[in-house]
Protein backbone atom coordinates (compact mmCIF):
# COMPACT_ATOMS: atom_id res chain seq x y z
CA UNK A 1 0.00 0.00 0.00
CA UNK A 2 1.55 3.47 -1.27
CA UNK A 3 0.62 6.83 -2.40
CA UNK A 4 3.98 7.03 -4.39
CA UNK A 5 4.64 5.86 -7.98
CA UNK A 6 6.49 2.43 -8.39
CA UNK A 7 8.83 1.49 -11.33
CA UNK A 8 7.31 -1.89 -12.36
CA UNK A 9 10.34 -3.09 -13.90
CA UNK A 10 12.88 -2.55 -10.70
CA UNK A 11 10.28 -4.34 -8.59
CA UNK A 12 10.34 -7.44 -10.97
CA UNK A 13 13.81 -7.62 -11.10
CA UNK A 14 14.25 -7.19 -7.29
CA UNK A 15 11.41 -10.06 -6.97
CA UNK A 16 13.00 -11.98 -9.26
CA UNK A 17 16.65 -11.47 -7.69
CA UNK A 18 15.82 -12.59 -4.33
CA UNK A 19 13.34 -16.17 -5.56
CA UNK A 20 15.61 -18.92 -5.05
CA UNK A 21 14.98 -21.63 -7.27
CA UNK A 22 12.13 -20.59 -9.28
CA UNK A 23 12.17 -21.46 -12.83
CA UNK A 24 8.95 -19.08 -13.31
CA UNK A 25 7.72 -15.74 -12.45
CA UNK A 26 5.13 -14.40 -13.20
CA UNK A 27 3.97 -10.36 -13.41
CA UNK A 28 0.92 -8.47 -13.61
CA UNK A 29 0.81 -4.49 -13.91
CA UNK A 30 -2.93 -2.38 -13.84
CA UNK A 31 -2.31 0.76 -15.37
CA UNK A 32 -4.55 3.91 -15.52
CA UNK A 33 -6.67 3.15 -18.54
CA UNK A 34 -7.94 6.33 -20.62
CA UNK A 35 -11.75 7.16 -20.50
CA UNK A 36 -13.69 5.67 -24.14
CA UNK A 37 -13.40 9.55 -24.73
CA UNK A 38 -9.87 9.72 -24.30
CA UNK A 39 -10.38 12.84 -21.28
CA UNK A 40 -9.23 11.48 -18.48
CA UNK A 41 -7.33 13.80 -16.11
CA UNK A 42 -6.55 11.86 -13.17
CA UNK A 43 -7.74 8.74 -11.70
CA UNK A 44 -8.19 8.90 -7.77
CA UNK A 45 -8.14 5.51 -5.91
CA UNK A 46 -10.11 6.00 -2.19
CA UNK A 47 -9.24 3.15 0.20
CA UNK A 48 -10.27 1.81 3.67
CA UNK A 49 -6.58 2.87 5.75
CA UNK A 50 -6.70 -0.35 7.73
CA UNK A 51 -8.49 -2.81 6.07
CA UNK A 52 -6.68 -2.50 3.46
CA UNK A 53 -3.69 -3.64 4.49
CA UNK A 54 -4.97 -5.91 5.95
CA UNK A 55 -6.97 -7.72 3.00
CA UNK A 56 -4.03 -7.45 0.93
CA UNK A 57 -2.12 -9.01 3.46
CA UNK A 58 -4.98 -12.27 3.50
CA UNK A 59 -5.03 -12.06 -0.35
CA UNK A 60 -1.48 -12.77 -0.73
CA UNK A 61 -1.03 -15.34 2.24
CA UNK A 62 -4.07 -16.93 0.55
CA UNK A 63 -2.14 -17.45 -2.68
CA UNK A 64 1.13 -18.46 -0.97
CA UNK A 65 -1.55 -21.09 1.19
CA UNK A 66 -3.01 -22.23 -2.61
CA UNK A 67 -0.52 -22.52 -5.11
CA UNK A 68 3.22 -23.72 -4.56
CA UNK A 69 4.76 -20.77 -5.31
CA UNK A 70 8.26 -19.27 -3.70
CA UNK A 71 7.22 -15.76 -3.47
CA UNK A 72 4.37 -13.37 -3.81
CA UNK A 73 4.42 -9.32 -4.25
CA UNK A 74 1.57 -7.31 -3.93
CA UNK A 75 1.65 -3.10 -4.60
CA UNK A 76 -1.32 -1.03 -4.72
CA UNK A 77 -1.31 2.79 -4.70
CA UNK A 78 -4.03 4.90 -3.29
CA UNK A 79 -4.60 8.75 -4.14
CA UNK A 80 -4.57 11.06 -7.59
CA UNK A 81 -2.84 8.93 -10.28
CA UNK A 82 -2.11 10.26 -13.92
CA UNK A 83 -3.27 9.17 -17.10
CA UNK A 84 -0.95 5.95 -18.04
CA UNK A 85 0.63 5.38 -14.06
CA UNK A 86 1.03 2.33 -12.76
CA UNK A 87 -1.95 1.38 -10.20
CA UNK A 88 -1.12 -1.76 -8.83
CA UNK A 89 1.13 -4.95 -9.54
CA UNK A 90 1.57 -8.67 -8.35
CA UNK A 91 4.50 -10.72 -9.02
CA UNK A 92 4.66 -14.78 -7.83
CA UNK A 93 7.57 -16.69 -8.06
CA UNK A 94 7.31 -20.50 -8.92
CA UNK A 95 9.05 -23.67 -9.85
CA UNK A 96 6.55 -24.13 -12.85
CA UNK A 97 4.71 -21.70 -15.38
CA UNK A 98 1.30 -22.71 -14.07
CA UNK A 99 1.42 -22.29 -10.22
CA UNK A 100 2.83 -18.65 -11.46
CA UNK A 101 0.20 -18.08 -13.85
CA UNK A 102 -2.36 -19.31 -11.71
CA UNK A 103 -1.57 -17.37 -8.53
CA UNK A 104 -1.33 -13.94 -10.96
CA UNK A 105 -4.67 -14.41 -11.77
CA UNK A 106 -6.03 -15.34 -8.41
CA UNK A 107 -4.45 -12.42 -6.79
CA UNK A 108 -5.70 -10.03 -9.29
CA UNK A 109 -9.71 -11.69 -9.35
CA UNK A 110 -9.36 -11.01 -5.71
CA UNK A 111 -7.57 -7.77 -5.67
CA UNK A 112 -10.05 -6.66 -8.15
CA UNK A 113 -13.29 -7.34 -6.18
CA UNK A 114 -11.95 -7.70 -2.59
CA UNK A 115 -9.73 -5.44 -1.44
CA UNK A 116 -11.34 -2.21 -0.18
CA UNK A 117 -10.54 0.23 -3.12
CA UNK A 118 -12.98 2.35 -4.84
CA UNK A 119 -11.92 4.41 -8.62
CA UNK A 120 -12.87 7.36 -9.53
CA UNK A 121 -12.33 9.17 -13.17
CA UNK A 122 -11.65 12.50 -13.40
CA UNK A 123 -12.57 14.76 -16.50
CA UNK A 124 -13.54 18.20 -17.30
CA UNK A 125 -17.08 17.39 -16.75
CA UNK A 126 -17.06 16.12 -13.51
CA UNK A 127 -16.01 12.90 -11.54
CA UNK A 128 -17.25 9.25 -11.90
CA UNK A 129 -17.41 6.15 -9.94
CA UNK A 130 -15.87 3.35 -11.79
CA UNK A 131 -18.73 0.79 -11.87
CA UNK A 132 -17.35 -2.60 -11.46
CA UNK A 133 -17.59 -4.96 -14.85
CA UNK A 134 -19.81 -8.21 -13.82
CA UNK A 135 -16.81 -10.51 -15.43
CA UNK A 136 -14.70 -9.25 -12.39
CA UNK A 137 -17.29 -10.77 -9.82
CA UNK A 138 -17.91 -14.47 -12.07
CA UNK A 139 -14.26 -14.11 -12.12
CA UNK A 140 -13.99 -15.47 -8.69
CA UNK A 141 -15.76 -18.23 -9.22
CA UNK A 142 -12.97 -19.94 -10.71
CA UNK A 143 -11.14 -20.38 -7.41
CA UNK B 1 -22.14 3.12 20.42
CA UNK B 2 -21.05 2.02 17.36
CA UNK B 3 -18.66 3.71 14.54
CA UNK B 4 -19.92 3.44 11.25
CA UNK B 5 -17.85 4.35 8.32
CA UNK B 6 -18.83 4.98 4.77
CA UNK B 7 -16.62 4.89 0.88
CA UNK B 8 -16.63 6.14 -2.12
CA UNK B 9 -20.61 7.08 -3.25
CA UNK B 10 -22.11 6.13 -0.45
CA UNK B 11 -20.17 8.33 1.23
CA UNK B 12 -20.71 11.41 -1.01
CA UNK B 13 -24.45 10.35 -0.58
CA UNK B 14 -24.68 10.20 3.01
CA UNK B 15 -22.38 13.53 2.86
CA UNK B 16 -20.14 11.86 6.01
CA UNK B 17 -17.50 9.35 5.99
CA UNK B 18 -17.71 8.61 9.54
CA UNK B 19 -20.14 8.64 12.17
CA UNK B 20 -21.94 7.15 15.92
CA UNK B 21 -24.56 6.01 16.38
CA UNK B 22 -26.84 4.57 19.54
CA UNK B 23 -27.69 0.62 18.41
CA UNK B 24 -29.08 -2.97 19.63
CA UNK B 25 -29.19 -4.39 15.89
CA UNK B 26 -28.67 -8.04 16.05
CA UNK B 27 -27.28 -7.89 12.29
CA UNK B 28 -25.13 -5.66 9.52
CA UNK B 29 -28.71 -6.04 7.95
CA UNK B 30 -30.80 -4.23 11.11
CA UNK B 31 -28.47 -2.09 11.66
CA UNK B 32 -28.98 -0.62 7.94
CA UNK B 33 -32.52 -0.81 8.48
CA UNK B 34 -31.85 1.55 11.27
CA UNK B 35 -29.74 3.56 9.31
CA UNK B 36 -32.05 4.31 6.39
CA UNK B 37 -34.24 5.64 9.04
CA UNK B 38 -31.77 8.31 9.88
CA UNK B 39 -32.63 11.22 6.90
CA UNK B 40 -33.18 11.21 3.44
CA UNK B 41 -29.80 11.29 2.27
CA UNK B 42 -29.04 7.91 3.87
CA UNK B 43 -32.22 6.27 3.05
CA UNK B 44 -31.29 7.04 -0.86
CA UNK B 45 -27.90 6.02 -0.31
CA UNK B 46 -28.94 2.62 0.69
CA UNK B 47 -31.92 1.88 -0.83
CA UNK B 48 -30.42 -0.09 -3.73
CA UNK B 49 -28.59 -2.92 -0.86
CA UNK B 50 -27.46 -4.89 -3.94
CA UNK B 51 -25.21 -2.37 -4.75
CA UNK B 52 -23.97 -2.30 -1.11
CA UNK B 53 -20.85 -4.39 0.67
CA UNK B 54 -20.72 -4.60 3.99
CA UNK B 55 -17.16 -5.09 6.96
CA UNK B 56 -17.58 -5.38 10.21
CA UNK B 57 -14.69 -4.29 12.29
CA UNK B 58 -12.95 -4.90 8.79
CA UNK B 59 -13.66 -8.19 7.46
CA UNK B 60 -15.83 -8.35 4.84
CA UNK B 61 -18.96 -10.16 5.51
CA UNK B 62 -23.09 -10.46 4.30
CA UNK B 63 -25.42 -8.84 6.24
CA UNK B 64 -26.41 -11.52 7.91
CA UNK B 65 -23.33 -11.16 9.74
CA UNK B 66 -23.96 -10.71 13.82
CA UNK B 67 -22.92 -7.42 15.61
CA UNK B 68 -22.08 -8.83 18.96
CA UNK B 69 -18.66 -7.85 20.10
CA UNK B 70 -18.20 -5.70 17.14
CA UNK B 71 -16.95 -1.93 17.24
CA UNK B 72 -17.12 -0.73 13.68
CA UNK B 73 -19.28 -1.26 10.89
CA UNK B 74 -17.67 -0.18 7.38
CA UNK B 75 -20.69 0.49 4.49
CA UNK B 76 -19.36 1.25 0.65
CA UNK B 77 -20.20 0.25 -2.86
CA UNK B 78 -18.88 -3.03 -4.48
CA UNK B 79 -14.77 -2.75 -4.65
CA UNK B 80 -13.22 -1.77 -7.86
CA UNK B 81 -9.37 -2.39 -7.00
CA UNK B 82 -6.46 -3.99 -9.05
CA UNK C 1 16.74 -14.28 -29.86
CA UNK C 2 19.79 -13.26 -28.70
CA UNK C 3 23.16 -14.85 -26.51
CA UNK C 4 23.35 -11.89 -24.64
CA UNK C 5 21.96 -11.92 -21.06
CA UNK C 6 18.90 -9.19 -20.48
CA UNK C 7 17.10 -7.28 -17.95
CA UNK C 8 13.31 -8.43 -17.16
CA UNK C 9 12.63 -5.40 -15.47
CA UNK C 10 14.07 -3.02 -17.61
CA UNK C 11 12.22 -4.77 -20.73
CA UNK C 12 8.84 -4.66 -19.18
CA UNK C 13 9.55 -0.94 -18.28
CA UNK C 14 10.20 0.03 -21.60
CA UNK C 15 7.52 -2.30 -23.31
CA UNK C 16 4.51 -1.02 -20.67
CA UNK C 17 5.86 2.39 -21.35
CA UNK C 18 5.13 1.92 -25.32
CA UNK C 19 1.99 0.48 -24.86
CA UNK C 20 -0.60 3.35 -24.88
CA UNK C 21 -4.31 2.44 -23.88
CA UNK C 22 -2.97 -0.85 -22.19
CA UNK C 23 -4.64 -1.04 -18.76
CA UNK C 24 -3.53 -4.76 -18.00
CA UNK C 25 0.49 -5.88 -18.45
CA UNK C 26 1.48 -9.38 -18.02
CA UNK C 27 5.06 -10.90 -17.83
CA UNK C 28 6.59 -14.02 -17.83
CA UNK C 29 10.27 -14.67 -17.04
CA UNK C 30 11.82 -18.26 -17.30
CA UNK C 31 15.19 -18.63 -15.25
CA UNK C 32 17.33 -21.18 -14.97
CA UNK C 33 16.52 -23.71 -12.24
CA UNK C 34 18.98 -26.15 -10.65
CA UNK C 35 18.63 -29.49 -11.01
CA UNK C 36 17.05 -31.47 -8.09
CA UNK C 37 20.47 -32.23 -6.34
CA UNK C 38 21.31 -28.77 -6.46
CA UNK C 39 24.28 -29.01 -8.84
CA UNK C 40 23.90 -27.46 -11.92
CA UNK C 41 27.15 -25.63 -13.55
CA UNK C 42 25.01 -24.30 -16.90
CA UNK C 43 22.28 -24.76 -18.92
CA UNK C 44 23.43 -24.96 -22.72
CA UNK C 45 20.68 -23.82 -25.07
CA UNK C 46 20.92 -24.92 -28.42
CA UNK C 47 18.61 -23.71 -31.16
CA UNK C 48 17.97 -23.70 -34.94
CA UNK C 49 18.84 -20.40 -36.18
CA UNK C 50 16.92 -19.20 -39.36
CA UNK C 51 13.69 -21.36 -37.88
CA UNK C 52 14.29 -19.56 -34.63
CA UNK C 53 13.38 -16.10 -35.52
CA UNK C 54 10.46 -17.77 -37.81
CA UNK C 55 9.11 -19.40 -34.82
CA UNK C 56 8.72 -16.34 -33.06
CA UNK C 57 7.43 -14.09 -35.45
CA UNK C 58 4.86 -16.21 -35.99
CA UNK C 59 3.91 -17.04 -32.32
CA UNK C 60 3.97 -13.34 -31.50
CA UNK C 61 1.67 -12.40 -34.42
CA UNK C 62 -0.66 -15.62 -33.93
CA UNK C 63 -0.85 -13.74 -29.97
CA UNK C 64 -1.75 -10.54 -31.66
CA UNK C 65 -4.26 -11.91 -34.12
CA UNK C 66 -6.30 -14.46 -31.80
CA UNK C 67 -6.23 -12.40 -28.42
CA UNK C 68 -7.56 -8.05 -28.46
CA UNK C 69 -3.94 -7.30 -27.64
CA UNK C 70 -2.48 -3.71 -27.54
CA UNK C 71 1.08 -5.49 -28.22
CA UNK C 72 3.62 -8.57 -27.22
CA UNK C 73 7.31 -9.23 -26.71
CA UNK C 74 9.20 -12.00 -27.19
CA UNK C 75 13.19 -12.72 -26.02
CA UNK C 76 14.64 -15.66 -26.11
CA UNK C 77 18.38 -16.70 -25.43
CA UNK C 78 20.17 -19.47 -26.57
CA UNK C 79 23.98 -20.31 -25.73
CA UNK C 80 25.38 -21.31 -22.25
CA UNK C 81 23.91 -19.52 -19.10
CA UNK C 82 24.34 -19.51 -15.27
CA UNK C 83 21.75 -21.10 -13.13
CA UNK C 84 19.40 -18.40 -12.28
CA UNK C 85 20.13 -16.28 -15.33
CA UNK C 86 16.85 -15.16 -17.09
CA UNK C 87 16.06 -17.39 -20.20
CA UNK C 88 13.46 -15.66 -21.62
CA UNK C 89 10.94 -13.51 -21.41
CA UNK C 90 7.12 -13.11 -22.99
CA UNK C 91 4.91 -9.44 -22.23
CA UNK C 92 2.00 -8.75 -22.92
CA UNK C 93 -0.54 -5.38 -23.17
CA UNK C 94 -3.64 -5.03 -23.46
CA UNK C 95 -6.81 -3.09 -22.13
CA UNK C 96 -8.24 -5.79 -19.89
CA UNK C 97 -6.28 -8.36 -17.99
CA UNK C 98 -8.30 -11.41 -19.33
CA UNK C 99 -6.86 -10.83 -22.46
CA UNK C 100 -2.86 -10.08 -21.53
CA UNK C 101 -3.38 -13.16 -19.20
CA UNK C 102 -4.70 -15.81 -21.98
CA UNK C 103 -2.11 -14.37 -24.29
CA UNK C 104 0.75 -14.60 -22.19
CA UNK C 105 -0.02 -18.54 -21.40
CA UNK C 106 -0.81 -18.97 -25.07
CA UNK C 107 2.94 -17.66 -26.34
CA UNK C 108 4.58 -19.90 -22.97
CA UNK C 109 2.56 -22.85 -24.37
CA UNK C 110 4.10 -22.57 -27.59
CA UNK C 111 7.38 -21.73 -26.85
CA UNK C 112 7.92 -24.52 -24.85
CA UNK C 113 6.80 -27.25 -27.36
CA UNK C 114 6.47 -25.39 -31.04
CA UNK C 115 10.01 -22.92 -31.29
CA UNK C 116 13.19 -24.97 -32.00
CA UNK C 117 15.11 -25.16 -28.86
CA UNK C 118 16.67 -27.98 -26.81
CA UNK C 119 17.64 -27.34 -23.12
CA UNK C 120 20.91 -29.70 -22.21
CA UNK C 121 21.87 -28.82 -17.79
CA UNK C 122 25.41 -29.32 -17.31
CA UNK C 123 26.55 -30.75 -13.99
CA UNK C 124 30.06 -32.03 -12.76
CA UNK C 125 28.52 -36.09 -13.78
CA UNK C 126 28.11 -33.89 -17.57
CA UNK C 127 25.52 -33.54 -20.12
CA UNK C 128 22.13 -34.32 -19.88
CA UNK C 129 19.21 -33.29 -22.37
CA UNK C 130 16.03 -32.17 -20.83
CA UNK C 131 12.87 -34.13 -21.24
CA UNK C 132 9.77 -32.34 -22.16
CA UNK C 133 6.95 -32.48 -19.33
CA UNK C 134 3.80 -34.30 -20.46
CA UNK C 135 1.94 -31.21 -19.58
CA UNK C 136 3.62 -29.11 -21.79
CA UNK C 137 2.15 -31.27 -24.90
CA UNK C 138 -1.24 -30.80 -22.92
CA UNK C 139 -1.30 -27.97 -22.53
CA UNK C 140 -1.02 -27.13 -26.40
CA UNK C 141 -4.84 -28.43 -26.76
CA UNK C 142 -5.84 -25.22 -24.77
CA UNK C 143 -5.86 -23.18 -27.65
CA UNK D 1 19.87 -33.68 -53.31
CA UNK D 2 18.54 -32.77 -50.03
CA UNK D 3 19.87 -31.27 -47.15
CA UNK D 4 19.50 -32.83 -44.07
CA UNK D 5 20.07 -30.66 -40.24
CA UNK D 6 19.95 -32.87 -36.96
CA UNK D 7 19.56 -31.30 -33.99
CA UNK D 8 20.10 -32.03 -29.95
CA UNK D 9 20.76 -35.74 -28.98
CA UNK D 10 19.54 -36.42 -32.49
CA UNK D 11 22.94 -34.58 -33.73
CA UNK D 12 24.84 -36.29 -31.25
CA UNK D 13 24.03 -39.43 -32.08
CA UNK D 14 24.39 -39.30 -35.62
CA UNK D 15 27.73 -37.66 -35.06
CA UNK D 16 26.78 -34.82 -37.66
CA UNK D 17 24.47 -31.68 -37.70
CA UNK D 18 24.32 -31.71 -41.21
CA UNK D 19 24.43 -33.60 -44.16
CA UNK D 20 23.22 -33.68 -47.80
CA UNK D 21 21.83 -36.68 -49.29
CA UNK D 22 20.08 -37.66 -52.52
CA UNK D 23 16.73 -38.61 -52.16
CA UNK D 24 13.89 -39.08 -54.05
CA UNK D 25 11.67 -39.80 -50.83
CA UNK D 26 7.95 -38.64 -51.47
CA UNK D 27 7.96 -37.58 -47.71
CA UNK D 28 9.62 -36.79 -44.95
CA UNK D 29 8.92 -40.71 -43.25
CA UNK D 30 10.37 -42.31 -46.95
CA UNK D 31 13.03 -40.00 -46.30
CA UNK D 32 13.40 -41.07 -42.51
CA UNK D 33 13.68 -44.97 -43.32
CA UNK D 34 16.07 -43.68 -45.61
CA UNK D 35 18.12 -42.16 -43.71
CA UNK D 36 17.88 -45.20 -41.32
CA UNK D 37 19.77 -47.31 -43.74
CA UNK D 38 22.81 -45.61 -43.82
CA UNK D 39 24.55 -46.39 -40.53
CA UNK D 40 23.94 -48.38 -37.20
CA UNK D 41 24.26 -44.54 -35.83
CA UNK D 42 21.35 -43.39 -37.65
CA UNK D 43 19.34 -46.37 -37.19
CA UNK D 44 19.96 -45.96 -33.05
CA UNK D 45 19.18 -42.24 -33.54
CA UNK D 46 15.85 -42.66 -35.71
CA UNK D 47 14.77 -45.72 -33.51
CA UNK D 48 11.61 -44.00 -31.47
CA UNK D 49 10.04 -42.28 -34.21
CA UNK D 50 7.83 -41.16 -31.29
CA UNK D 51 10.90 -38.99 -29.78
CA UNK D 52 11.63 -37.28 -33.35
CA UNK D 53 10.33 -34.22 -34.88
CA UNK D 54 10.77 -33.05 -38.41
CA UNK D 55 10.77 -29.45 -40.34
CA UNK D 56 10.82 -28.67 -43.63
CA UNK D 57 12.42 -25.38 -45.27
CA UNK D 58 12.21 -24.97 -41.23
CA UNK D 59 8.10 -25.21 -40.77
CA UNK D 60 7.47 -27.43 -38.68
CA UNK D 61 5.58 -31.18 -40.58
CA UNK D 62 4.33 -34.28 -39.62
CA UNK D 63 6.37 -37.79 -41.26
CA UNK D 64 3.49 -37.46 -44.41
CA UNK D 65 4.42 -33.99 -45.89
CA UNK D 66 5.16 -34.23 -48.78
CA UNK D 67 9.11 -33.34 -49.78
CA UNK D 68 8.32 -32.00 -53.53
CA UNK D 69 10.19 -28.64 -53.87
CA UNK D 70 11.87 -29.20 -50.38
CA UNK D 71 15.30 -27.93 -50.20
CA UNK D 72 16.06 -28.87 -46.52
CA UNK D 73 14.64 -31.29 -43.67
CA UNK D 74 15.29 -31.22 -40.10
CA UNK D 75 15.31 -33.59 -37.68
CA UNK D 76 15.23 -33.21 -33.81
CA UNK D 77 13.86 -34.26 -30.41
CA UNK D 78 10.49 -32.79 -28.90
CA UNK D 79 11.40 -28.79 -28.44
CA UNK D 80 12.11 -27.63 -25.06
CA UNK D 81 12.13 -23.73 -24.84
CA UNK D 82 10.60 -21.45 -22.57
Amino acid sequence: MQEAAFDMGAELTAFSAEATGAGAVVSFSGLTRDTASGDLDAMVIEHFPGMTEKALTAIRAEALARFSLIDALVIHRHGRLAPGDPIMMVATAARHRADAFAAAEFLMDYLKSRAPFWKQEITATGAKWVVPRDEDEAALKRW
Amino acid sequence: MMEIRYFAWLRERIGTGHEVVETKAATVGDLITELKARSEAHAYALSDLGAVRAAVDQTLVGFDAPLRGAREVALFPPMTGG
